[in-house]
């Protein structure tokens, strides 16, 4: 295993020590626990979003927290949803009043444990509702599984929901707005290597040198299949291909896309990607209203993208527009 | 019956179990999960661990509730609130109890799996740690009513949870995260599963030492 | 070779249409060009600022083209410093009047390109001057070498000199500030992982699963020396203490820090050596004015990091301070 | 002499010969340097053959000019600028001409090295590209003034720019991307001294294979 790190048993605490010394105008660590919330926290008056997850998955979530997106985020250990205690302290520290807004990516752990720490505020009186992110068209939705996964797609829904609670708007109606991302929006992913759990200390799983591992999720989990690797333009339209089964895009209209990577994908890739990607939208004449190229949801070391596509319609593009300002995400 | 004494050094138990197997749990979810389930468990169980001293003296419920929340504070991801739901339903069982007896047991065990099953909304066949707990709570249940002791009913437990958990090689998973892999998902064992067998085995070798 | 390309020929001009896509409100191509200039050019009155070099750094360099940094970034093949034609394209594109600086790293193969293209915009009048960049403190800088390289702290020039340029000030008082800053920083870098410059189509060179790569540069060369990885907080201080061997920073004194990734490192890896460098600059009573952390100045997929300080007065801390909008360092 | 038509000829087959040490080069450049020296002369060279046939029938000067600038505006790195330099340079000699004639040849040979040396500013011993020029203008220099043929003198001049490629081996880089390395680039051999003693080999087969 090779990492820049101390002792795999500190890497989620000794990150977070790293991020308030690097982000010190805007997030302090709520002490005693994992969580990092706004510098200025609770904010009356305005409805507060928390997110979080397992960690490994940087600059997410921490690094969304800011003026137009996240007011707490929560840490979990690697890949592990974090504890109901933990995500109970976040909704405490930034409840201005108007009620908390949970964002949980569609994995049983998270669900639970967010839920657990609903029922916790709620017998505080604190008002809190939450949305269920399930961007991942690899997994198919039904009763047969646990449902799509939240991946990347989940950076789009901090961002809109987070303009909208930034306007005042009330906890439906920012609840109201994250479900009108989540139903618009779907990611597919793909990687050319595994990553490795600090506490595992080896890979999660192995690829020969011409193979991809194709509709993977976040945690190194293994895909839906493995594929000999193609150049990139056949890749990206594999992906873009599967999103497309799932949402209907008609002509003319508008998208926001974001071509996400893993953490090792040279940004160089990225591009290439996205390069293509617009001409095959341009090709079925949709429309791109908006591109994010970038690492925002990654997996540790691992190498590969999604790609992520939400359909827009007037009041999601003023939102996506609107300001933010984050460590990681910032729009002028 | 089990006194809080002994109850105190089962828990303990567990928690070595768990600690001489989390580089085993942690493979088997590297297979069909994210690499996490030993590490979690044993950070749970070792603070479950840490926190028996000053309990010695309490009462079997107030016991079981401290683990209860101890696991849903430190172990996270799935299987947090999944066991800490499962113990603190159990503790309800015996609350201000100073013995378990063996109609408690029962109960308790139902409960527990209970629990399980209305936080994480899986049944039998999803290849979950409900696949080792519910044969074996079957197998438990049917065995006390005979007449027979703790000690025998849950050493008859566990050998059904081990069968449980060969049975969850057969399977696709269809909730939690090794359902993403779908088909892929068969031919490798369930890790909660391999947990919750390891749970009972303890159990049931700390009951038949003692009494040996 | 993995790795999402379609054609190691085609990487570089796939990437920078890739990149127009991305930010087309921030940068256009000059057509025929490999040239990135901001998306209005010239602007008038104002001096201009031109750095670039060999691809494969990602995000460096058009990714810092925008308000507050560059107004051009050339593009040579990878790890290949561009030719004197592409920088007089991208000279005469930006050139407002006022004149132009380039912003070199100090490598043979640059200097001579980019001074040739200087001499070519004399010829046509053009005020153009330049600064050499030279922070690599992994090589000594003296008559039998040729001297540091220009690492990750370039990034801080184009921030800083790029402010100067914004306010309005002359070509000479924007090349004064550049060169202040250059005198000012020092760099030192590690890796993990060796990177595959895609037309050779294998890893430059090779290290052991215990290994480590100390003082290389961002080219995939290999480094000064060797040694068996250590902990996160013991590389952190072997970088620090070989830049403070190189310039002497004393108690009181207020620095900008940076923890750059080289590509392929997780963010978490950064935080956690940014929690340390922190810890240690406080032990000596250094004093932390600003901290930078993430993926600025890359080698492809190299794993690896390197530590940038720059020591501060109070003209350097105001323009570290203004305004910078570009697709890779916002500063609101 | 070499007429125009020979240089066209000789220019073509540089061109081949880089295409072939493409790889070799980069790999050269790969333990010492940074991977590309033989992928950045082969972009260089091709785009050079393919400008040869509109010159044909141009004079020597303005064919070596406009290879000259191919090469500057092609290759890029250290080795464009130096080697453009060195075909500028060599082209103004032989400005209007269409035959080079011996006397030509070691001015044009002199005025190239210079042109790198103003350029790059570095010496012989560096460990570059002049370890096996210098060696090698100096044989072709003494061989064409006692008497001999360009064919006789270049096939000489490569022999020695090979020995000069050799003793890159034995020495530390000091000039260029191989001196951050120290002590450890020696054992290696340079790229650039291995592509200039190429580059000569080529020009020595050419005439000699024309003769025979
Ligand atoms: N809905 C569920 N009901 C019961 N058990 C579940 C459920 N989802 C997952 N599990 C169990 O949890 C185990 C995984 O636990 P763990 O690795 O700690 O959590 P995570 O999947 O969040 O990483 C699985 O092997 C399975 O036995
Ligand atoms: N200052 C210099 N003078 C002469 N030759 C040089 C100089 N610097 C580098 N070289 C030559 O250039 C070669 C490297 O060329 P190349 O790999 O194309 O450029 P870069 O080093 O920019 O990647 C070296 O092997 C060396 O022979
Ligand atoms: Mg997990
Ligand atoms: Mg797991
Ligand atoms: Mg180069
Ligand atoms: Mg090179």
């Amino acid at each position: 295993m090779k990492k820049i790190i101390n002792n795999p048993e500190n890497v989620v605490n000794e990150m977070l020590e790293g991020i308030v010394k690097a982000h010190p105008k805007y997030v302090r660590r709520i002490e005693g626990t994992d969580v990092l919330v706004r510098k200025t926290s609770p904010i009356k008056g305005k409805v507060a979003l928390v997110s979080g997850g397992g960690s490994g998955h940087e600059p997410s979530h921490a690094g969304f927290v800011g003026k137009g997106m996240l007011n707490a985020a929560v840490s979990g250990e690697v890949f592990t949803s974090p504890t109901p205690d933990q995500v109970f302290e976040a909704i405490k520290a930034v409840d201005g009043g108007k009620g908390v807004l949970l964002i949980i990516k569609n994995y049983t752990g998270d669900i639970m444990n967010f839920e657990m720490a609903e029922e916790m505020a709620e017998l505080e009186d604190i008002k809190v509702k939450h949305v269920v992110v399930n961007d991942d068209v690899a997994v198919e939705d039904s009763t047969y599984t646990s449902g799509r996964r939240g991946i990347a797609g989940t950076i789009l829904v901090h961002k809109i929901a987070g303009a909208a609670a930034e306007e005042g708007m009330s906890l439906e109606d920012v609840q109201r707005i994250a479900q009108k991302v989540i139903k618009n929006v779907r990611s597919m992913g793909m990687s050319l290597s595994s990553c490795i759990v600090p506490a595992a200390g080896k890979s999660s799983f192995e690829l020969e040198e011409d193979e991809m591992e194709v509709g993977l999720g976040i945690h190194g989990e293994p895909g839906t299949h493995r594929e000999k690797i193609k150049k990139a333009d056949e890749i990206t339209k594999e992906l873009l291909d599967k999103i497309l089964e799932d949402i209907e895009i008609k002509k003319e209209d508008e998208v926001a896309i974001l071509v996400n990577g893993l953490g090792a994908t040279p940004l160089m890739e990225l591009y290439i990607m996205n390069r293509h990607l617009h001409k095959l939208l341009n090709d079925k004449n949709i429309k791109i209203y908006n591109t994010i190229v970038g690492n925002f949801m990654t997996s540790l070391e691992m190498a590969g993208a999604s790609i992520t596509i939400l359909k827009l319609d007037d009041e999601l593009k003023q939102l996506l527009d609107s300001i933010a300002d984050t460590p990681a995400f910032k729009n002028i | 019956m089990i006194s809080n004494t002994l109850l105190i050094k089962i828990l303990n138990n567990i928690a070595i179990t768990i600690k001489e197997n989390k580089e085993y749990l942690t493979h088997l979810d590297s297979v069909i999960g994210d690499s996490d389930h030993g590490f979690n468990m044993n950070k749970g169980f070792n603070e479950v661990r840490q926190k028996l001293e000053p309990l010695q003296n309490k009462d079997c419920g107030t016991i079981l509730k401290n683990v209860a929340m101890t696991l849903i504070s430190k172990v996270g991801g799935a299987s947090g609130p999944l066991y800490g739901t499962a113990f603190l339903k159990a503790s309800v069982v015996i609350k201000d109890k100073y013995e378990i007896s063996e109609k408690d047991s029962i109960k308790m065990f139902d409960e527990s799996i209970k629990g399980i099953i209305s936080r994480g909304k899986a049944k039998q066949g999803d290849k979950t740690m409900l696949d080792a707990l519910i044969p074996a709570y079957q197998i438990y249940k049917d065995s006390i009513n005979k007449g027979n002791s703790i000690e025998i009913a849950i050493s008859q437990a566990q050998k059904a949870a081990y069968e449980g958990v060969e049975y969850t090689k057969t399977i696709k998973a269809t909730k939690g995260r090794a359902s993403y892999l779908g088909d892929r998902s068969i031919g490798h064992q369930d890790p909660g599963a391999t947990s919750s067998y390891l749970i009972l085995k303890s159990i049931s070798d700390t009951l038949n030492n003692i009494n040996k």
